[in-house]
């Protein structure tokens, strides 16, 4: 019952946590799986769990509201197999994709069931100006939102690894590949977000460009960042340039060149 | 041009209230407004300093609940950038209110695609990598310097970008929205947005079909490989993009998530995927 | 006799095929080899023969008018002699390069001093609208062009495969490879000519850009066709912006930016 | 806009009859004309029905047995093109006739350029792929599967190119010539040809010389990886500007193509290659 | 045009003889003027042909000593340039002497960007390893085909680079200077520049950090692969670009330089490199 | 003595007949070495040495006035005292780079405290017509740059291998690594210098893509100049495109395109 609960403790620490302190990566786990360990009193062995786990993990990332897998119930629980194992790691790194891809599909659905209907509140609140309404309403939906999914670790600890393991091999084989296929392809509702946002035909282009520089120059971000970078701040300069000559089409600004006199604006575009 | 300079004393109190309260912005988040609550609970300060009467105070509260979304170390530049843009609409009886809002959601999406990519697809994973080392060495500091390395340019842009979206709204936003240079900058941070969202589509969705073709135990055709030799990462991209297409015809978020769900286990038990 | 007969036959078939039924790619190995096995009681040699002489020619295109080889001559032979030598796809493997470089001499041969002295026919056709004389004319320089082609492996087939290797071994060895040089020099002529439909000092840039990007990502194709369209959309857009300030200086369709009135112009540029 | 849907139903007819006799316009290619003669007979079908008298139909064949060459399934997209402005022509007593082959001649290298490599340089290299792996397992649907597999394609985009040309032409084409937006396509146009003419210049020339010096058995001076130290690819680059030079200097492609093989054999006698 | 068609055969002599002194230019090289002393003393033939008065010869010789660097292949071309100007300005009164000096150091840093990486960083690497090859075998020809082949190239756009500066100074520099299209040379030429700098910032300047923590004999942390994860190059990038500040603020460059020396010995000292 | 005198004469020969003919790599290894040799007479040393120096200095370039170590007065010494050691090169090779190292910290004393202060009376003489003075100044501080120099290789000969050795090996360890690390660094001074010279805000952007394309592309600075030239020239028709849009903004010379009036300077555009 005791490591149920800090366990439940821990994920919720981890998922609630990141959220509430401004994306503060509280639920990777290497963060949740030390913090579980320390609480169930073998902080080697959660250390251990959190460095695999987030090398299994390093490709999950949470971007708009989809992702490939929520790794936070997974490392809770590991960490709490493994040391019921006596350590082992090993025995339990099996379990732990299924389990993250799993652990998504449930907090979609609090996030979509539960959030969701919620929401709408927030405007009704807001036509009254009543502010404690809306604090209430936000930190209580937080409170909920996370503290629903931790119940499934805190039930799962109570249950015990065996039960777990029987629950996941009950799930046919096929459903289970399904749902990996499924996480591998989830971040593409988050592009499809993204790009909801940034869209427009005018510009689409670059969007394309950035795709096939990453297919075939397989380039790390930071790098794609640069040169996009400077891009944007090349078009940038011809744009400003082309509305310069368009409003005072007699001034002699056209050179974008070495040295011309720097006004305000230029100024701000550095 | 120091930052914050030209914000008064009181001012900079705003903000910082803004930037604490602005850590839970996703507290709330959920399927319709996402941030909007939390943008909310964060423009208060400025918006009780801003306007005394309570059908105003409504109307700002209003605004700020709508569907927001963007990536949190940058959320607060643009809060700043809207308290600088209400606090003209408390003075000036002219304002165009509209604009508030066509502000947010024109620079929400470029700094989500590149935010985003530098902080989850850079910054946390140089962070991690050096966590995973002090990690498998058995030091227990692993997961507290994770935490303090990623989050101290993480705290950062987002108390600096609360000050520069305030000081830069009440000096520059609104003139170059004005004369329509707005529209240049907005441009270029969409340009590198997509250039960005292009480049994550490739890393992060990932699909590789496992069908092929065999005849006498040979392979004669392997699916995936005349996939790659069409354009490499052609199936995330037509993926990523057959979901933007049902976003834009107002097909829920949450739909085409289980939709996708669903697709992923017809796909196994095709043996497609 | 019969053999060398469908030998030719396949061959006609191939590269007469491939031009009649619009660069239908009849002439290729794949097709040419299967046919030729067909016709001579044994597919599954032919297929044999068909999918290596693919591979061995896989680089070799049809561009303009010049190319590395004519693989289809080679193909049908292989098949005979391979299926004469009981099906051994091994022996002929050596011959058919310099076979493929020979017929494109050959074919070079035909092309120029039987198809180009009637091309001016057509013009005096035209000149006295003799629209059957145009048909006819178009039809016959299709058939003669190919059949005088087909003839050589008609006979080579006739002659058998030690002629024809004999005829092979007894042009020098400095020949043969002055031939294979030559042909893999060829495409040069087909660029050429495309160059020249292309060409303009203005744009000549883009040729060097195309070529170092080939030379040193050594990206294919598909790739930098990608990289190519989105740089002339972005220079079209640029293009059609500037036109725009040209005509009308005072409108303020500047930044080519996110949201502008979108034109029946702007439309068809999509 | 739907394809098409501005042209009648006879002139529809027209247009697929041109398509079948597309299909041949290389049949009677020549050095002199390339597929002049299969484009006149391509047209024959407009001619005869725009033109009523036998001199018009005489011009009009006239140009279109002139020089012509581009990739085949693109033929027909300026096929089409080409007769709205014969059918512009046959109806307005001043249309400038010049104007007609202009087009031609400005569409034909760009489609020419970005055709080839996409049919030949790419889109065949995926069936083939495949197909060599079908006939290797012995399967005689090989090369069915291959011809197919390409054609489709291939008669698509020749079927609706023919389509669109035909009835863009009657719409846009005069348009966009008119105010010199046709200028702006044709750069474009241009500028992809270009770059995919260079890579190809690059990946389909090959040349690499064999020279090298030695000297007490150790090879000192390798001739090719100077060069290829200087620029990769510089030799393909540097004949393939060559022959375009004597082409613009008039000098036939038949003589340049064999002094090409004359090339070759001097290089191979002089152990150069 | 022709190189140098419309040059007289006099002023050719002066330019021949100006390439020969433009040989000597970093003669004197010196952290003051660099290459200064050198550029007066290339300058005389043509002063002292230009200018009959003797304070016209010394304001000459004094605006060609200031501080001037540049790659020598590419430093005769901006002499003839410049001797060009002066004849201008040896016939007419008005002519604004100011021009000279600034077309000079406009020129400099471009053609030294180009010129360095083309010559120091391609070509000598190519003439070299020729010759190490050539040496290894023991031939006694090595150095002598090694300083025959760089120079060569060298000493050919050293003599036609004056050449053609200073008929197209006299023809045309002036015009472009005047209608302002000299800004559109200077400006892609410095962009070239750049490019190249900021290619060799990353290709000739070295840091590798030893500095690593390790924990029970793990390595748990190595900074330089870190330092790789956020931008490859970047110390050396940094470091230049400090440099340039420093410039910028008017400290010497030999100050920069001991600085440097200090700077290595520290880091040694403190076991970080 | 002899030795040292010739050696001595090698190197002056190197660094001082490099600046005087032209920056014509006679200060290169592969030059001093074999010349060195030649002067002591065995120039087959002199061609490994120089072979092997080569190679090892091939990053050492001369830009602005910075460089990573000076190679001729390493190239000069490793040739003496391999030969004096039977020609056996292997032992020479690991002092080469601290004595190149420790050469440049030399050579750019004589720079800084001898050339420096002489510098000035360039002006003075300019300002009086003055033009012996200045001829006979700017041989004057040439000879004295490269023979003050040039006493290094002279004494260290005289001395011996075995007290250049114990020079060496007396400099610490850790102070020769710091000499290293700056000599690695100090290319970054001529890069400023050379930034110094093109830098201004508005194209400040294009040394960065230099320096993204080298980090990640890795590509020989060839193919950079290339890509770098097809860039600027591309700028370079845009401005001038608009250039002319500004000053004629009636005429009709948009589109960049393929075919317009090619007047004067477009033709020097070329
Ligand atoms: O994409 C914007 C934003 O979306 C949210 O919902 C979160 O997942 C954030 O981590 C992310 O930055
Ligand atoms: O280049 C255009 C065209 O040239 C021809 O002669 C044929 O070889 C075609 O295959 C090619 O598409
Ligand atoms: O950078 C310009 C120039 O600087 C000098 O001092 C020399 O080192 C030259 O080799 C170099 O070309």
């Amino acid at each position: 019952m005791y490591d149920a609960l800090v366990v439940a403790l821990a994920v919720f620490i981890g998922v609630a946590g990141h959220e509430l302190l401004g994306m503060a990566m509280l639920s990777r786990p290497i963060v949740v799986a030390p913090l579980a360990g320390l609480l169930l009193g073998d902080i080697q062995t959660g250390l251990i769990v959190g460095a695999s786990l987030e090398a299994i993990f390093m490709g999950v990332v949470n971007i708009g509201i989809s992702s490939t897998a929520e790794p936070s119930l997974a490392a809770g629980l590991a960490t709490a197999f493994a040391i019921k194992m006596g350590g082992n790691v090993d025995v339990v790194i099996p379990i732990v994709f299924p389990l993250a891809v799993l652990g998504l599909q449930l907090m979609n659905m609090i996030f979509s069931f539960v959030c969701g209907p919620m929401a709408a509140k927030f405007f009704s609140f807001a036509k009254e100006d009543n502010q404690k309404g809306i604090i209430n309403l936000h930190f209580f939906m937080w409170f909920i939102h996370y503290a629903l999914y931790a119940l499934i670790p805190f039930f799962a600890v109570l249950f015990g690894a065996d039960v777990v393991k029987s629950v996941l091999d009950n799930i046919p084989k096929v459903i289970m590949n399904g749902l990996t296929v499924a996480g591998n392809l989830l971040p593409a509702v988050g592009m499809a977000m993204l790009l909801q946002m940034l869209w427009s035909k005018k510009i689409a282009v670059w969007f394309f460009s950035g795709a096939v520089i990453m297919a075939y120059f397989n380039l790390p971000l930071i790098a794609i960042a640069v040169i996009g970078a400077i891009i944007a701040i090349v078009m940038a300069q011809r744009d400003l340039q082309l509305k310069k000559m368009q409003t005072a089409p007699q001034a002699n600004t056209i050179t974008a060149g070495t040295r011309t006199i720097d006004d305000e604006e230029e100024d701000f575009f550095k | 041009m120091k930052l914050g300079q030209q914000i008064s004393k009181e001012e900079k109190k705003l903000v910082r209230k803004m930037f604490w309260r602005s850590m839970t912005m996703y507290a709330s988040v959920n399927p319709v407004t996402m941030g909007g609550g939390g943008f909310a609970y964060s423009m208060m300060p400025f918006i009780n300093h801003f306007y005394k009467d309570k059908n105003d105070r409504a109307a700002a509260l209003e605004r700020h609940s709508q569907y927001f979304s963007t990536t949190i170390p940058f959320a607060s530049f643009i809060m700043g950038t809207a308290a600088s843009m209400e606090k003209e609409n408390s003075k000036k009886p002219g304002f165009d209110v509209e604009s508030i809002n066509a502000i947010k959601t024109s620079l929400m999406g470029p700094l989500a695609g590149i935010g985003d990519s530098l902080f989850w697809g850079v910054w946390r994973v140089v962070c991690a990598g050096l966590a995973i080392n002090l990690a498998h060495a058995g030091n227990i500091l692993a997961p507290i310097i994770f935490l303090i390395m990623f989050n101290v340019p993480n705290y950062l842009v987002r108390y600096y970008g609360g000050i520069l979206g305030y000081s830069l709204g009440s000096k520059y936003i609104q003139k170059l929205y004005a004369n329509g240079l707005i529209e240049i900058l907005t441009k270029a941070a969409s340009v590198l947005g997509l250039i960005m969202v292009g480049a994550m589509t490739i890393s992060m969705v990932k699909f590789d079909t496992i069908l092929s073709f065999s005849m006498d135990g040979k392979e004669i055709l392997n699916v995936q490989k005349i996939l790659d030799s069409i354009f490499k990462g052609i199936v995330p991209l037509l993926i990523s993009l057959g979901c933007f297409k049902l976003l834009q015809k107002k097909v829920g978020v949450i739909k085409i998530i289980f939709g996708m769900v669903i697709l992923g286990i017809v796909l196994s038990l095709l043996r497609i995927a």
